[in-house]
């Protein structure tokens, strides 16, 4: 298992990609069942690595045969287990609402089996690309896989109709510059140690002299990744992005893909950069930026007018809490930014795809669109419910202990910055308060008449389900996991946290 | 061959030069071309640093299909930038 | 360090031009200076001053003083793909965009897109 | 005092939880769906009642830990406070629910299904509040209660009461935010947050900290519990149906947020540190002016339905003043207040729903007659505006007495003139409503009392109230459950030992 | 939809004086850094002497290539490369998502260069230059062993070679009507994307070939192919750079195609500036 898995985990996704659009050329059917046939081996090799990183111990794997420095080593231990199985799941979940329209946010499904396949492809090429910087040990090939999963992204936010393209290509020009910054970071650290590998840099940084150099290759680093996990001010390329993204695409791009690069900023600040002052220093910006970044997302998701754009901002939102937690970089805190990783993937997924699919279905995104929904639709609209609760941070929901353990390691760390999180997070549950019970309080109590934000006829509205299968099934999944991801949290922090731990004491202490 | 060898100073100011033209020139053929340029100016210099391997890429890759795409899109877009 | 500096200088014009140009298509050219840049960099890091080309040649065992450091040739080569598939799907990219709303003028398209 | 694990409590807390699916899934068959409610309610009931001999003979069940936080287990303890706030919420709750069918069905409400999905959700998340034994436990049932109550207060779902129901959700979901904040933060300060008798803050951080987290807590409780100045939302909740307003005051909502105030005076920080921080005369006087300003506010109003609202908003800050003072007897008024409180205002609450649904009528003025046409009706909400202004033998009379008592111990003699005036002004706005049903004369003779589903429930809940207050200590005791409450923290409470309780 | 966007020019004015800031600091930022670096050359600076001496002097005896760049990129870093070939199989993709694959037809009679140029002159120079062109590219890939050059950069030339004919003889396209002025020549979209999907498959293939033989993925070491480690790896890189030499034929093929020429939809080619209005 350990020493089959990981190569698995990395190559079958990839492989999926270049299979399942040959594969269209047979027909419609073998391309999904392909394609979800892979996805669940993807999922199947997380969930296995978890269980045995859980159980004996991070694995090492070097690619190739080649041991580290000098190869590629590949490395799953709580915490990249963790982060492998929740984008693999989401990736299921996405695969299986690509049957509904993989390409555009109409209730068509895809044009031709061939575009559907390359859609497929898309999608598992972008896991593949997110599976290979949550697995890899290597700063270069880290950039390698951002790239994959980065043009697989803009593709696939591109595939919609008309204004896709201009946010893939604002969303392009952002993710290269964040690219080409992280890329000329690594080069600084290449020329100060002369390795790529993880452990042999976080050996071998503490011996270096030159400061100033340090400091610029961890600025670097830090502002490219942050760009691509939306920290505030550098989310520009994000609401537009989700938004026009089509609905299948949105709900696995909007749940995981910022989130697997600030993984990556854990990753490299945290445990990579931590022994350096440099590194101190930047993680203490990220976690103020972070609490701008609660901040001025909430209040901009107030601010919007449609559902899709305010879960957009929402998710800016969330970023920055999590960066908080990877700013603060204690037990508690990186307990508690996971935490919410995996909450918030599991809750935005749901209500994406969900808000995607009513977009479709209503004619429309503002909140009065939803306007008896409820009556019309009561199983989706309280799998949705429970989402958003958990995006307020409502017990028993997983929302509410990410929030838990994030305010805990606030009051533990103390100080300005203590103090000023702690205030952001309940501000910001104070606010997700007001714009989710907007669109709650319309799907479930008023009738489609007597909505103010919507004019015209709702009468005129298309006939069909308020979301169709390949969408609603997600939906309900997606929400009971939400759920049980809340009740069962505890063994979750046990099995990830301690890795992390003695990691982090492996790392931080001299090389021998 | 040194820091200051006169050969690979003068390479890199020409890049720079060229690079900047291609950014401020009016015409988008005009700029495709200086692109063109400016990529067989860096290959040049990384043969010079004996990186052979890179310089054949950037030639082809930058010199050559980088600078087609961009006229073939000229084409399809218009010549000038609006 | 001369030479790093002028990496360093075509980075800022790379990241200035993609930032501050009205013009998507130039955006891209700037896009790809900056990326060039990067590369320029790395093959700096490569050079070692009495070094040949890193290919063996007919004689004995290698020593390293005497090749160049193959390592930073090898991940630039990378780069440069990556940096052309990059320029390929954002070049698709302006192609739809400039059909449907027929300008690639940052500004206009951003009038449009109201 | 001992501790007994078993399942008990999580089965009282269970119970309604679990009819949620079931009564959403037989909608179309109202009989069943009904059968389902009263089951949850005889279940909810019947474990309060098996925890009872238990809490007379000084234990406590426990429910196992389940891990939930670190430190923070999710867990369940029936100590006689939270026990007397159970049995009186199973026991309201089976009335309500009777009172329910016969209300929805005579106004033909729509709706009728997730009505009684999201009451029992409610009840469910009462008993939890109620049993909760520490701070993150009563949080979650504190928020899932905010949520199940919302579907009920925007029931007729038009503009208007939309509007009602995001000002309830605004003032009690802000306020749950901040609670979850200090939960939190008492977390950090004291791991465990465990409930205390005497509380368990005590010496865990400066005094400004203790202060500013004592203020952050009570802002939580305390905008349930409608708590000038943070009461805004209660009149306007008055949109609801009858069986929900009387859900709401005398069981759920307010009562719980009172509930939560006692339990944060008299087990989180404790009667000795809360004079400590000078924290027990400003909230004594919060109370105070509570009690006078709603008075005066009931007084002026003409709706029936606020009336009452203000009424509560005025009753339920004795249960603070009794947290306020923290003294053995005072504490005993306070908790007891509860139940007293409770069977009294869900009497004057059904009776209002019985006027509504008899004649359409939801103002006070025009009531002219009534009672002889309802003589039900009107005995029991006599016996319920007598026992409010503290009349003897109801069980009105033996919270205030107490309390009074109590507040002489602590040498607070504007406690006992405070006392006289509210009764007074209770007095003031509840016997004209009685003059007017009484003796001026009707304009309507066709008025006839509603079916029997609407008259049988008040009427036994003033008949509850009545023995109650004849013999507090019969049945289910809930005098000594009070009293053994006061009693465990003022062991707890050495400063406050000065005799009193027998 | 959306909220009332914020005055544009205003935000683009306020960026441009943030970036005239900006950008110097960022260069005297860098500069700094870089003036704490190891002098340019220096023979003995930790990327000279820590983990690149081993790719100088052990790759042809671990791996069977003379030249260490393709040791490393083949061989040591093959994950690398798989990864770069994913890259621009991703680019290719996204092209065709993007501008063909909507289930059109090959836009033929469109402007700009999809027009064969059709001067004889320029058909006899294709004629005998571009045989030679995908020849040398072939040679390219084989000789990278020993020689600059392998997969990527024959797989470039191979490409321009196509781009070559297309420009001068104009394009391939899908069955169905042809257009009776233009000859079909070279791969179609279609065969070019499975050109692309084979490089990918034959790569990652033979990594899970050398996992199935009991190797981590992507040792060749432990393939059947003999018993000289390094030649069994050398023989192994051979077949990658080809895999990879099929991925970027067939990409830059695809890229061409559908920048150049683009597709019709529902009859209105995609991207002539003529689109349907949405």
């Amino acid at each position: 298992m350990r020493d089959v898995l990981p190569g698995l985990l990395v190559a079958l996704p990839l492989m999926g990609a270049a299979l399942v659009p040959l594969l269209a050329a047979l027909s419609r059917r073998t391309t999904r069942a392909a394609a979800l046939g892979l996805h669940a081996a993807i999922l199947a090799a997380a969930l296995g690595l978890f269980g045995s990183a859980a159980a004996d111990g991070p694995i090492r794997y070097a690619v190739g045969g080649w041991p580290g420095p000098w190869g590629i080593e590949l490395w799953f231990d709580g915490l990249s287990t963790l982060i492998a199985v929740l984008v693999a799941g989401m990736a299921c979940f996405a695969s299986f609402a690509q049957t509904f329209g993989a390409d555009r946010n109409g209730a068509a499904p895809a044009s031709t089996p061939l575009r559907e396949g390359l859609l497929r492809g898309a999608l598992l090429l972008l896991v593949g690309g997110l599976l290979g910087i949550v697995a890899t040990r290597d700063v270069f090939n880290l950039f390698v896989f951002l790239e994959i999963s980065s043009l697989a992204a803009y593709t696939l936010v591109a595939s919609g109709e008309g204004r896709g393209a201009v946010a893939a290509f604002r969303y392009l020009l952002a993710g290269t510059a964040a690219g080409s910054l992280y890329l000329f970071g690594v080069g600084f650290l290449y020329a100060l140690t002369g390795t790529l590998n993880m452990d042999d840099l976080a050996a071998r940084l503490p011996s270096v002299e030159a400061d100033a150099a340090l400091t610029v290759a961890v600025v670097l680093i830090a502002v490219g990744l942050s760009i691509k996990a939306a920290l505030f001010p550098l989310h520009g390329w994000l609401p537009d992005t989700y938004v026009y993204t089509p609905t299948p695409a949105a709900g696995f791009i909007a749940a995981v893909m910022a989130k697997v690069s600030a993984y990556a900023l854990l990753r490299l600040l945290g445990e990579v950069l931590a022994g350096t002052t440099a590194g101190a220093v930047v993680l203490e910006i990220t976690l103020w930026l972070g609490i701008l970044g609660v901040l001025v997302g909430g209040i901009l998701a107030v601010a919007q007018r449609a559902v899709t754009r305010m879960l957009a901002w929402s998710s800016i939102s969330a970023m920055g809490m999590i960066l908080i937690g990877v700013g603060m970089g204690s037990a508690l805190a990186i307990t508690g930014a996971l935490f919410h990783m995996a909450a918030h993937a599991l809750a935005k997924g749901c209500l994406f795809f969900g808000a995607g699919g009513i977009r479709t279905s209503e004619d429309g995104d503002e909140p009065g669109r939803w306007a008896g929904l409820g009556s019309r639709a009561p199983w989706t609209l309280a799998a949705l419910t429970v989402a958003a609760l958990s995006m307020i941070g409502i017990p028993p929901t997983a929302g509410f202990f990410s929030k838990y353990y994030l305010l805990s390691a606030s009051i533990e760390a103390g100080g300005p910055a203590g103090i000023a999180a702690f205030a952001a997070i309940i501000l910001s549950s104070l606010l997700a308060t007001v714009y989710f019970l907007r669109v709650l309080e319309a799907a479930w109590f008023r009738t489609p008449g007597d909505a103010p934000d919507v004019a015209g006829d709702p009468a005129s509205r298309p006939p069909g389900p308020v979301l169709p299968r390949p969408l609603a099934v997600p939906v309900v999944g997606l929400a009971v996991l939400v759920l049980l991801t809340g009740i069962f949290a505890r063994p979750f922090e046990r099995h990830v946290l301690p890795d992390w731990e003695s990691g982090t004491a492996r790392i931080s202490a001299p090389a021998p | 061959m040194a820091e200051g060898h006169l050969i690979s100073i003068g390479l890199l100011a020409a890049m720079v030069v060229t690079a900047a033209c291609a950014l401020a020139v009016k015409d988008l053929l005009t700029a495709a071309a200086l692109f063109g340029a400016f990529s067989f100016l860096t290959a040049t210099w990384f043969a010079l640093l004996g990186a052979v391997d890179v310089a054949f890429t950037e030639a082809c890759v930058g010199g050559a299909l980088t600078t087609i795409l961009f006229v073939s899109t000229a084409f399809r877009t218009g010549r000038s930038f609006d | 360090m001369t030479t790093y500096a002028f990496a360093a200088a075509l980075f800022t014009i790379g990241l200035a031009g993609m930032a501050l140009l009205p013009n998507l298509l130039r955006k891209l050219l700037a896009m790809n200076v900056m990326q060039v840049a990067v590369i320029v960099f790395f093959v700096s890091l490569a050079f070692k001053d009495g070094a040949t080309v890193p290919i063996l040649g007919q004689g004995g065992a290698p020593v390293a003083a005497e090749f160049m450091n193959p390592l930073p040739h090898t991940l630039m080569l990378t780069a440069i793909v990556v940096s052309v598939s990059t320029t390929g799907l954002a070049l698709g990219l302006l192609v739809r965009v400039r059909s449907r709303f027929e300008t690639l003028n940052e500004r206009r398209l951003l009038d449009r897109l109201r | 005092m001992t501790e007994i694990v078993s399942l008990r409590p999580l089965l009282a807390v269970g119970a309604g939880l679990a009819v949620v699916l079931p009564i959403l899934l037989s909608g179309r068959r109202p009989a069943l769906r009904e059968a389902w409610t009263f089951a949850a309610g005889a279940v909810q009931l019947g474990a309060a009642l098996s925890m009872l001999p238990a809490a007379f003979a000084g234990a406590a069940h426990t429910s196992p830990a389940l891990p939930l936080l670190p430190g923070m287990p999710l867990q369940f303890r029936a100590d006689p406070l939270g026990l007397l706030f159970l049995t009186l919420s199973s026991i309201l709750w089976l009335a309500t629910s009777s009172y329910s069918v016969g209300y929805l069905r005579s106004l033909g409400l729509r709706h009728q299904t997730g009505y009684f999905a999201a009451f029992a959700a409610a009840v469910a998340a009462a008993a939890g509040v109620a049993l909760a034994a520490n701070l993150v436990t009563f949080l979650i049932c504190y928020e899932v209660l905010t949520l199940a109550t919302w579907p009920l207060v925007v029931h007729k779902r038009t503009a208007g009461v939309l509007g009602s129901g995001r000002s309830y959700l605004a003032y009690t979901l802000i306020a749950g935010q901040l609670l979850l904040g200090a939960v939190v933060w008492a977390g950090a300060l004291a791991p465990g947050a465990q409930f205390t008798p005497g509380g368990f803050l005590a010496g865990a951080a400066s005094d400004g900290v203790l202060r500013v987290l004592f203020v952050l807590l009570l802002i939580g409780v305390g905008s349930k519990a409608a708590v000038f100045p943070l009461h805004g939302w209660l009149p306007a909740a008055m949109v609801a149906p009858t069986p929900v307003s009387a859900l709401l005051h005398a069981v759920a909502v307010v009562k719980a947020g009172a509930f939560g105030v006692l339990r944060l005076t008299g087990w989180v920080f404790g009667p000795d540190l809360m004079h400590d921080l000078g924290l027990s005369l400003p909230l004594a006087v919060l109370a105070a002016g509570t009690i006078l300003m709603a008075s005066l506010r009931a007084l002026g109003e003409d709706h029936f339905k606020r009336r009452l609202a203000y009424s509560t908003v005025s009753q339920l800050s004795y249960i603070v003043l009794g947290g306020a003072i923290g003294t053995p007897l005072a504490l005993a008024g306070a908790a007891f207040h509860i139940a007293a409180h409770g069977f009294l205002k869900i009497t004057l609450f059904f009776c209002a729903g019985s006027v509504y649904a008899a004649t359409g009528r939801e103002h006070i003025s025009q009531l002219s007659g009534l009672a002889r046409a309802m003589p039900f009706t009107f005995a029991a909400f006599a016996v319920g505006a007598l026992g409010m202004a503290g009349m003897p033998l109801l069980p009105g009379f033996i919270s205030k007495w107490n309390l009074a008592l109590g507040a002489l111990d602590d040498h607070q003699l504007w406690v006992v003139a405070l006392l006289v005036v509210s009764g007074l002004l209770n007095l003031a706005y509840y016997l004209p409503i009685l003059r007017i049903a009484v003796f001026e004369p009707g304009d309507d003779r066709r008025v006839r009392e509603p079916s029997a589903w609407l008259v049988a429930p008040p009427v036994f809940a003033a008949l509850a109230a009545i023995v109650l207050g004849v013999a507090p200590d019969a049945g289910a005791r809930f005098w000594f459950l009070a009293e053994s409450a006061a009693r465990s923290v003022a062991a707890h409470a050495p400063q406050f030992l000065t005799g009193g309780l027998p | 939809m959306g909220a009332s966007p914020p005055p544009r020019h205003e935000a683009s004015r306020v960026r441009r004086l943030l970036g005239a800031a900006a950008f110097p600091a960022l260069f005297t930022g860098l500069v700094l850094g870089m003036a704490e670096l190891p002098e340019f050359g220096d023979p003995a600076s930790p990327a000279s002497t820590h983990v690149s001496p081993r790719f100088i002097e052990d790759a042809a005896a671990e791996t069977g290539a003379a030249n260490m760049v393709t040791a490393v990129l083949a061989d040591y870093r093959g994950y690398d490369t798989l990864g770069e070939t994913a890259v621009i199989f991703a680019a290719g993709l996204g092209c065709l998502v993007i501008l063909a694959a909507a289930g059109g037809r090959p836009n033929l009679p469109a402007a700009g260069m999809s027009h064969p140029f059709g001067s004889v002159i320029l058909d006899a120079a294709t004629r005998i230059l571009v045989p030679v062109v995908l020849l040398f590219a072939v040679y390219v890939l084989i000789h990278g062993h020993i020689s600059p050059g392998g997969g990527f950069q024959g797989g470039v030339l191979f490409g321009s070679g196509l781009i070559m004919m297309r420009l001068v003889w104009g394009p391939a396209h899908e069955g169905g009507a042809h257009h009776p002025d233009v000859p079909v020549f070279g791969p179609s979209l279609r065969s070019s994307l499975m050109l692309a999907c084979a490089g990918i498959l034959g790569y990652a293939g033979i990594g899970l070939a050398a996992m199935a033989f009991g190797g981590e993925f992507l040792n060749y070491g432990t393939l059947p192919l003999g018993s000289d480690p390094a030649h069994v790896r050398e023989l192994a890189t051979l077949g990658i750079e080809a895999a990879v030499f099929l991925t970027v034929a067939g990409t830059v093929g695809v890229l061409f195609d559908t920048i150049s020429i683009g597709m019709r939809e529902n009859g209105v080619p995609i991207g002539s500036g003529r689109g349907p209005r949405e």
